[in-house]
């Protein structure tokens, strides 16, 4: 039995295992959280394949975990009819004052840093705004920013694929655009709190 | 005798008619799969020619981000199609200018002591293997929007 | 390009670096439906349900919101698109990215419909999508694993690919498309808006017999 | 080839009448004529014609012309020796038609037979499994490959008798009075066809004409192999006769009922299938 085999074998073994836990449990959103289990040992059965494609392959992996978690949740909150929680603002004087010159830094450390990282560093700081100061919402801004961005992003795919020549302009295209898709994205989170929308 | 299957048999079309059961139904068939998988394990192998083997040059001091090759030139990356894409590596061994700052006057870029982001696109095989990035962000997309539908609804 | 008596013969083929996308006279046929059933879903009015008011001669037609409207006709040619790439892909890990994506956009349609039963519904069936992802990525990495590629011109009539991961492979499709379990997609069915309802049986169906395809031919 | 269609249409018609009148002289009532269903289609064929006003548009319209082409195509396959998974696949895209007739209309008792056709999701996975057994069993899944595959080997039905049960099964639960046509139980008035009258009542008239045609040529060709035309029609004939008795003598199963026993037959297939993979 070689090292492959090994992992597999205790590999399927958990995901066994975590099926019998969803094939037990009753309760809705206890479901949610075992399915997160099954996803893991998802991902560990591609990690098997152990090379670099495995490690690409992990990324939508792990996304498509995220993504269906998210859209679930909020399902299920709908089917619910779950109120959303409603909270006065913390009155402290530092988070009046603090957030320009930290988002200030942040923002600009994330444009130096550009692509996927740069994105994340830069959507912390608009977060650390949009929580602090923002009640308004500006949903469709943000998100018009963000689809053009992605847009932009998948445009510089083609670009690589059809024209390799021109990659320089790819490169800096798909840099450029996945910062800001990524930026909007994390604000977006700053947002999602019942104020107004303008 | 037939009666009591057909009994059964009724209990079993009234248990599959209840939608909250069918989260049980595809548990119990995954887990009769995976044992299917279990027993099969001594059937499979590892195959050791893979695609995009793991070469690791622990000496490089661009460390766990280095593919091979100078940055903007050409990168030996073992494809299933190089034919189909002869700029590999074009990207994947782009590093932002501070990250190229770091790497070529310290050797910790990518430890734990600077640990400093990669380069603009993290996912190494952008170049080879892009469809998948593209459906995977589609997967993200489609998720939010689903999900910021819901959130914003006011009814 | 592979040349097996299973799906007739290649029409043409389309290169993005390692995954290559073919057309055979299968994937063809799946491909023009999908189109179609597209073009539909871009086309056409949804449908006035009718309602009769029980214990009288009353009939009534539910109106359908425009927002949500158009949120469903979104979710349709999303999924639609996902299906025209599910079906020509001709990479095993691509086939199940799109597969997945074909999961979400499925509970998309009916996520915005106003119906508890609709909404419990396309709930557990939400679950079981995202559980099926395990075996839909479990079976191409088994594959990758054991055979040292992912695209299936490789991988064709070779039968390199073991059993485990084919039946990972069907067992994913099953729980991202509903295939045969009735239940719950019998329930989102009620939704309003038919051309796009219609596409959630569309692109499952379509996963399904190219998943069959597949497994066939590696 | 494409002459053959007119021909093929009036005696997949004809075998409809054939079907009621077996039936009717079974429970001991006169019946119709046999040339009945033709005469239906040409009645309908002239009747005023229009669109619902709560129908989905083009939908309720296209639904007629997808189900039309899809057999249209799928004589072609049988005819030509073509795959026999682009057959599958005809026969799993002939499902969207019979969700679609039945959503479309807006209509409760055409939404009821959409629905039960959802649920009954599971009649088409034993084709499946006649597949994947005939690939087992010949290695191919040409048509023009099997058929020669049995002039040398003698016809599939005795030597791989479960396969035939599956496609036997298949047709069955798609042939009108029978005990899995839930669609088209009474009480929901024609289930999913109940809003489309008048020219496009007839098209679908032809199309499930082509429908039972093609099926049934399918399976003398699969199980017993090429004959000479008269021949084919006998045979196809007899194949009929026997499917309109297990209609006479069953009753319609209720909806669930009749889904979860296409289920166990389903997963009885799927285990033999896998078997049948694993020793051959």
């Amino acid at each position: 039995m070689d090292f492959y085999q090994a992992g597999l074998f205790c590999t399927l073994v958990c995901v066994a295992i975590s099926f019998v836990a969803l094939l037990r449990e009753r309760d809705d959103i206890h479901k949610i959280l075992i399915v997160d289990l099954v996803e893991t040992t998802g991902l560990v059965l591609i990690c098997l394949v152990a090379t670099d494609l495995a490690e690409a392959l992990i990324l939508p992996g792990l996304v498509v975990g995220i993504s269906e978690l998210l859209m679930l949740t909020e399902l299920y909150i709908r089917k619910e009819n779950l109120p959303i929680p409603s909270f006065k603002p913390i009155k402290i004087e530092v988070m009046r004052t603090a957030p320009p010159i930290i988002t200030f830094v942040l923002v600009v450390y994330g444009i130096i840093l550009s692509g996927f990282s740069g994105g994340a560093v830069a959507g912390i700081g608009l977060v650390f705004y949009f929580l602090c100061k923002g009640y308004e919402e500006r949903f469709e801004l943000l998100e018009t920013i963000s689809g053009y961005a992605w847009a932009l992003w998948i445009v510089a795919f083609f670009i690589f694929m059809i024209l390799p020549q021109a990659w320089l302009i790819a490169v800096m295209l798909s840099g450029g655009a996945i910062l800001i898709k990524v930026t909007t994205k994390m604000a977006l989170i700053g947002t999602m709190r019942e104020g107004r929308n303008v | 005798m037939i009666r009591h299957i057909g009994k059964g048999f009724r209990i079993f079309s009234n248990w599959m008619s209840t939608y909250e059961n069918l989260v049980a139904v595809y548990a119990a068939l995954g887990i009769v799969v995976t044992i299917c998988g279990i027993l099969m394990v001594p059937m499979l192998s590892y195959h050791e020619d893979q695609i995009y083997s793991k070469t690791m040059n622990r000496t490089s001091t661009l460390d766990p981000y280095d593919r091979g090759g100078v940055p903007f030139t050409m990168a030996e990356i073992k494809a299933q199609y190089p034919d189909n894409s002869p700029t590999a590596g074009y990207v994947t061994t782009y590093l932002t200018p501070f990250s190229w700052f770091l790497a070529n006057t310290t050797p910790y870029f990518g430890t734990t002591i600077v640990a400093h982001p990669g380069g603009i696109i993290d996912e190494i095989l952008y170049n080879t293997r892009g469809l998948d990035t593209v459906v995977e962000t589609s997967i993200l997309f489609t998720a939010f929007a689903i999900a910021s539908f819901l959130f914003r609804r006011k009814d | 390009m592979f040349n097996l008596p299973i799906e007739g013969e290649e029409l043409f083929a389309l290169e993005f670096g390692d995954i290559v996308n073919y057309f055979s006279l299968y994937t063809t046929t799946l491909f023009l439906f999908a189109t179609a059933f597209i073009i539909i879903a871009i086309i056409a009015r949804p449908e006035r349900q009718t309602d009769i008011v029980f214990g009288t001669d009353a009939v009534y037609t539910k109106e359908i919101n425009q927002d949500n409207l158009r949120f469903q006709r979104f979710m349709a040619i999303a999924c639609g698109l996902a299906t025209l790439g599910a079906v020509c892909s001709g990479d095993l890990f691509n086939f199940s990215l799109f597969t997945a994506l074909i999961g979400i956009t499925n509970i998309g349609i009916v996520a915005g419909v106003n119906n508890r039963y609709v909404l419990n519904a396309a709930y557990n069936y939400g679950i079981v999508a995202m559980v099926a992802t395990t075996f839909l990525f479990g079976g191409a990495s088994m594959a990758l694993g054991t055979c040292g590629t992912l695209s299936i011109w490789e991988l064709a009539g070779k039968g390199l690919v073991p059993l485990a991961a084919k039946m990972f492979l069907v067992l994913g499709v099953m729980g991202e498309g509903m295939a045969p379990f009735y239940i719950a997609k019998a329930e989102i069915t009620r939704a309003p808006g038919a051309p796009y309802v219609l596409m959630i049986h569309v692109s499952s169906l379509l996963i399904f017999l190219r998943v069959i395809e597949i497994i066939l031919t590696v | 080839m494409i002459t053959l269609i007119i021909p093929a249409v009036f005696i997949g018609l004809l075998f409809h009448g054939i079907h009621r009148k077996v039936i009717a002289r079974i429970q001991e009532r006169p019946g119709p004529p046999i040339w009945q269903e033709i005469l239906h289609t040409l009645k309908f064929s002239f009747k005023q014609t229009w669109i619902p006003k709560t129908a989905s548009m083009p939908m309720y319209v296209f639904i007629v012309a997808v189900s039309i082409a899809i057999w249209t195509g799928a004589f072609y396959i049988v005819f030509s020796g073509g795959s026999l998974l682009l057959l599958f696949a005809v026969f799993m895209l002939h499902k969207i038609t019979e969700h679609g007739l039945g959503l479309s209309s807006g209509s409760p008792y055409g939404k009821f037979g959409a629905i039960r056709s959802v649920m009954s999701a599971a009649s088409e996975i034993p084709l499946f499994a006649t597949i994947a057994g005939i690939y087992v069993v010949t290695g191919s899944l040409m048509i023009s490959d099997i058929t020669r595959y049995q002039e040398i080997h003698g016809p599939l039905l005795t030597g791989a008798f479960p396969i035939a049960i599956a496609m036997y099964i298949v047709i069955l639960s798609k042939m009108h009075y029978g005990p899995f046509s839930i669609i088209e139980a009474k009480e929901i008035v024609s289930g999913n066809r109940t809003e489309h009258f008048g020219v496009w009542r007839a098209g679908l008239e032809v199309a499930y004409a082509l429908k039972t045609f093609v099926l049934l040529a399918a399976f003398v060709l699969l199980f017993i192999g090429a004959l000479p035309w008269y021949l084919m029609l006998i045979a196809m004939l007899i194949v009929l006769i026997s499917l309109s008795f297990i209609c006479a003598f069953t009753p319609m199963l209720s909806p669930f009922d009749a889904v979860a026993m296409q289920t166990v037959i389903t997963g009885v297939l799927a285990v033999y299938i896998i078997i049948l993979g694993v020793i051959g």
